[in-house]
């Protein structure tokens, strides 16, 4: 049967949880199930590991204060905290905020409502080789503006932004400075004390976590309207009972990923580069959607013209390869992805690519299988293309 | 989302690829830069569909509904296959995800346009009444709320 | 050491995990990792799994549909979205709410949010008794009424409340009607359709799964605007990569709840009932602080007269009992349990207030136990008190 | 929110309980509408505090800071008794949780009315300038936001 690979190349997706951090939560689910709000014994041990979990993390990321961590239910809700909260509690009456067009839906999202709510929002083109230019910032930064967004890594394109040179922009203007790093921690290094950033945006399921656990860095003293009111939990800052076992799996897998990270890292650079070389070479009419040096070590991702993305997704699918792609079909939307039509990739060509993405269970090997299996796919749908040779040249791939 | 296993049999085995050298109609819908792009050819006997290929750039959807069109519409009367619907082509695929109903309409109105080509190339006054992708009301995006498709992280 | 019991008597604060729901979850953690918002085999997997444990726990709960399900990080998020949600989306100029005064903060803070976002919001009194009658609600009521909020189980006190007819009295006036039920699932016989709401919250590590795991239900074509914006998943009313594990851990231990009901709910209010008996029995000055008959099986709540709830709670924690109290020092508030208060207690009793719950592990012996230490301790504080003996006569205990 | 093993301590086996029946100074502060009310008793010689007890209605927090209180001001001066801070006192006992840190107003409080009280009784000034808790700026809410405590389910 086809099935029987079983080569996972979309690691910025979700990625398995490390089986060492199913058994750190592990004692959190069977014994130390109190809540952490309560002032008998198990409430207290619950509420130590909690804290323990929060220091744990904040020491990873390199926060002053295990204060400064808020845990969420995942990147998408610290992101929302960030872009709503900032704002909303430190200019009630509106503002300007300044955000990345190419972010994710998580941060694009809570800045339309933000419009909605009487702020005006800029949403700042990455340069065509696909970041974020600091003079750009500066050029777009007002005295009204109270907040200015930009990821850190891009989920899509895998380039990364100057952060720290962003951060100086924006704090010299007298704004805060929030980074979407969920595809950056346990990447490339990470310390929200050098990047100089008041708030950053963190995911359990990107660092071989489980699903549903996140967190927000909120440096202290900067204001925060919460998003979820309630008991007060987390410093009144997100209310609703700590996913204990959560923070605490969140927490061992930051630190297994950041531990590792030298050797990781060029490890995994190098399966890119070879999946990147291996792909223009075997194939002609692909190049790599952006061209910006700075760039995360897991992340290849391809333009293939005169190809539809979700159809080789499905072809290399039945051979046993996950990989994701920009198409507005695996999107359910009709447009293709935001970000690469941000740095001014042509819809027909923003429906042919692909992201491919590493990771701790990558093998030389599943790259060598994936080379071997996605040419003849990419000719074989260019041969059932009514215009791929219109388009494109005579010799179809 | 999820597909039927006919819709992923017609994707990975598609039926009746390619162009007819020597077509009677020949029908091309679609837009690269929305992703998709159909194009079918004809061969007519006795005013029935007696060879149809196609040639489609898009998703598994399209792919998959443009094959089962031609082997729905072989043997057909012209009426019979400019009446094709998209929901006739969606039930007998099995169903399709709610967010893809919009590439059966990609197939219908190649099928249709072939026709309309052979038609009016001999002399004839076109059948199908229009594409339904031309229509000004049509809207692809018009996808029941509760349903919608997800993105991927 | 005193320590060494271990009878856990606070089951509404929070519970442990059944430990058939950590083996239900554990294949999500280790092998059906996959985004469940992926095309490919892990993805379709994980989304099979996620939409598996939404059909189950529409099952459960008598849901016409599974997609009226919405999971959440847990009863707070769930009440948030309710609450701002529906009213947000169905009025976004402003109209009235009512919410009953003794909710869970997870309502009231959202309710104090949409005031300043416009809406006017009646904070209904309950009846000394403790509950909330149809009658106050039908007289609330407006022709701008969008939404009514009224909880079902009391997570203090335990009354229940008669749901169905505020349902019936809501939609008359064209209101909608939501109710937390994060306390009656599993405890009381539960049915969305036969109370007829048109949102409903749920919080798993109440009903023996992990925290962080909760579901909104929402009736088919109840407007809802989304509190956490982004990739659209559940239908775009909640997004953020879905907690997989977390929702088949929740499914599960919902069926398990609801599976025993008939046996369990018996059992557990004959513990209760032996609880309330023996306190009442041994010390003068104490009483049950709610006397509504429809109440919940699990939760005995009384009134310790003359002697602070956290002194209680700890004493008998040093004998390694459970409980909680509605106290003001438990809060970190200086005020004591607004539950407490809204049904006109007094505050210098309220501060004396003790909730003991029980679940799935309590046994008689832990109740004897409970019998046992619990008279020594509100003698010996009563004793230490300056006030007990003037304000409540002469013979302390 | 944690307390110290020293506050367990003292919270568990408080030091001089009770009231001295002879007593020459008596405070009592509180109010059990907020939940706590504390009565100290002393004895006084050469001006020195030679015995003294407590009876405490509160929580965790104010029965330890009470205890500890006791045990401070024996052997003290009138005038060094009345300048224990609610600092010193939760200091004394390894800290408190910001939440709580009001309550250490009630054990000086009640220290500082006991020796005005033996004051006054005997002719004399009272010397304490006044209780915390009456001070109209005392604000016992005002607990540093970030570490606020929190409420259980
Ligand atoms: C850059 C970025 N931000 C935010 C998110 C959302 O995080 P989560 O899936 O934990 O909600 C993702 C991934 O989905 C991401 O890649
Ligand atoms: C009635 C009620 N509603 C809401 C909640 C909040 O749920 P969660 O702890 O899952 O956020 C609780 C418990 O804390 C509760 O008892």
């Amino acid at each position: 049967m086809e099935q029987e690979r079983d080569t996972y190349l979309d690691y910025a997706a979700t990625t398995p949880v490390d089986p060492r951090v199913i058994d750190a939560m592990l004692p959190s689910l069977r014994d130390v199930w109190g809540n952490p709000n309560s002032l008998y014994r198990r409430g207290r041990e619950a509420y130590t590991a909690l804290e323990e979990a929060r220091e744990r993390f904040a020491r990873v990321i390199g926060a002053e204060h295990p204060g400064e961590i808020i845990f969420t239910a995942g990147g998408t809700e610290a992101d929302n905290l960030a872009l709503l909260g900032i704002p909303l509690r430190s200019r009630p009456d509106g503002g300007h905020v300044i955000v990345s067009a190419f972010e994710h839906h998580a941060v694009l999202e809570p800045a339309h409502e933000l419009e909605k709510r009487g702020f005006d929002v800029t949403y700042l083109k990455p340069r065509p080789e696909g970041y974020i230019d600091p003079e750009d910032v500066r050029a777009a930064l007002r005295d009204d503006t109270v907040l200015v967004s930009v990821m850190h890594g891009n989920n899509e394109i895998g380039t990364v932004q100057p952060i720290a040179e962003i951060a100086a922009a924006a704090h010299e203007r007298g704004a805060y400075m929030h980074t979407d790093a969920a595809q950056t921690l346990g990447k490339i290094p990470f310390d929200v004390t050098a990047l100089g950033v008041d708030a950053a945006t963190f995911s359990g399921h990107k660092i071989y976590a489980p699903k549903g656990i996140g967190a927000l860095y909120l440096k202290r003293r900067t204001p925060l309207a919460p998003l979820i009111r309630g008991g007060g939990q987390e410093s009144k800052r997100r209310s609703g009972t700590q996913d204990v076992a959560g923070a605490i799996a969140f927490a061992t897998a930051a630190e297994l990923v950041t531990a590792d990270l030298d050797t990781e890292a060029p490890r995994l650079a190098a399966l890119r580069d070879r999946l990147i070389d291996g792909i223009t070479s075997a194939l002609e009419n692909t190049e790599v959607s952006a061209t910006h040096h700075e760039r995360l070590p897991n992340i290849a991702h391809l333009i293939i013209k005169g190809v539809e993305g979700e159809a080789m997704l499905l072809q290399l699918d039945a051979k046993g390869i996950a990989i994701s792609t920009g198409s507005a079909c695996s999107s359910g939307s009709l447009e293709p992805s935001h970000v690469l039509l941000s740095i001014g990739c042509p819809p027909e060509l923003a429906h042919g690519s692909i992201r491919v993405s590493v990771g701790r269970y990558t093998t030389e090997d599943d790259i060598e299988y994936f080379l071997e299996v996605f040419p003849p796919i990419v000719k074989r749908l260019r041969d059932m293309s009514p215009v791929y040779e219109k388009m494109f040249g005579s010799h179809a791939g | 989302m999820l597909y039927t296993d006919k819709v992923m049999d017609h994707f990975n085995n598609p039926r009746n690829v390619g162009v007819l050298d020597d077509a009677d109609g020949v029908g091309e819908v679609g837009n690269p830069v929305c992703g998709d792009m159909m194009k079918i050819s004809i061969k007519v006997a006795e005013d029935r569909i007696a060879d149809i290929r196609f040639q489609t750039l898009g998703c598994g959807a399209a792919i998959a509904t443009s094959s089962i069109v031609t082997e729905m519409a072989r043997e057909m009367t012209l009426e019979e296959a400019v009446a094709i619907t998209k929901k006739q082509v969606a039930d007998e695929l099995g169903g399709l995800p709610p967010a893809k109903m919009h590439c059966s309409v990609l197939a219908t109105d190649g099928l249709k346009a072939a026709v309309d080509d052979y038609l009016v190339k001999n002399g004839r006054e076109p059948i199908s009444g229009g594409l339904e992708h031309d229509d000004p009301n049509f809207d692809p995006h018009a996808v029941p709320h509760e349903e919608a498709c997800e993105t991927e992280g």
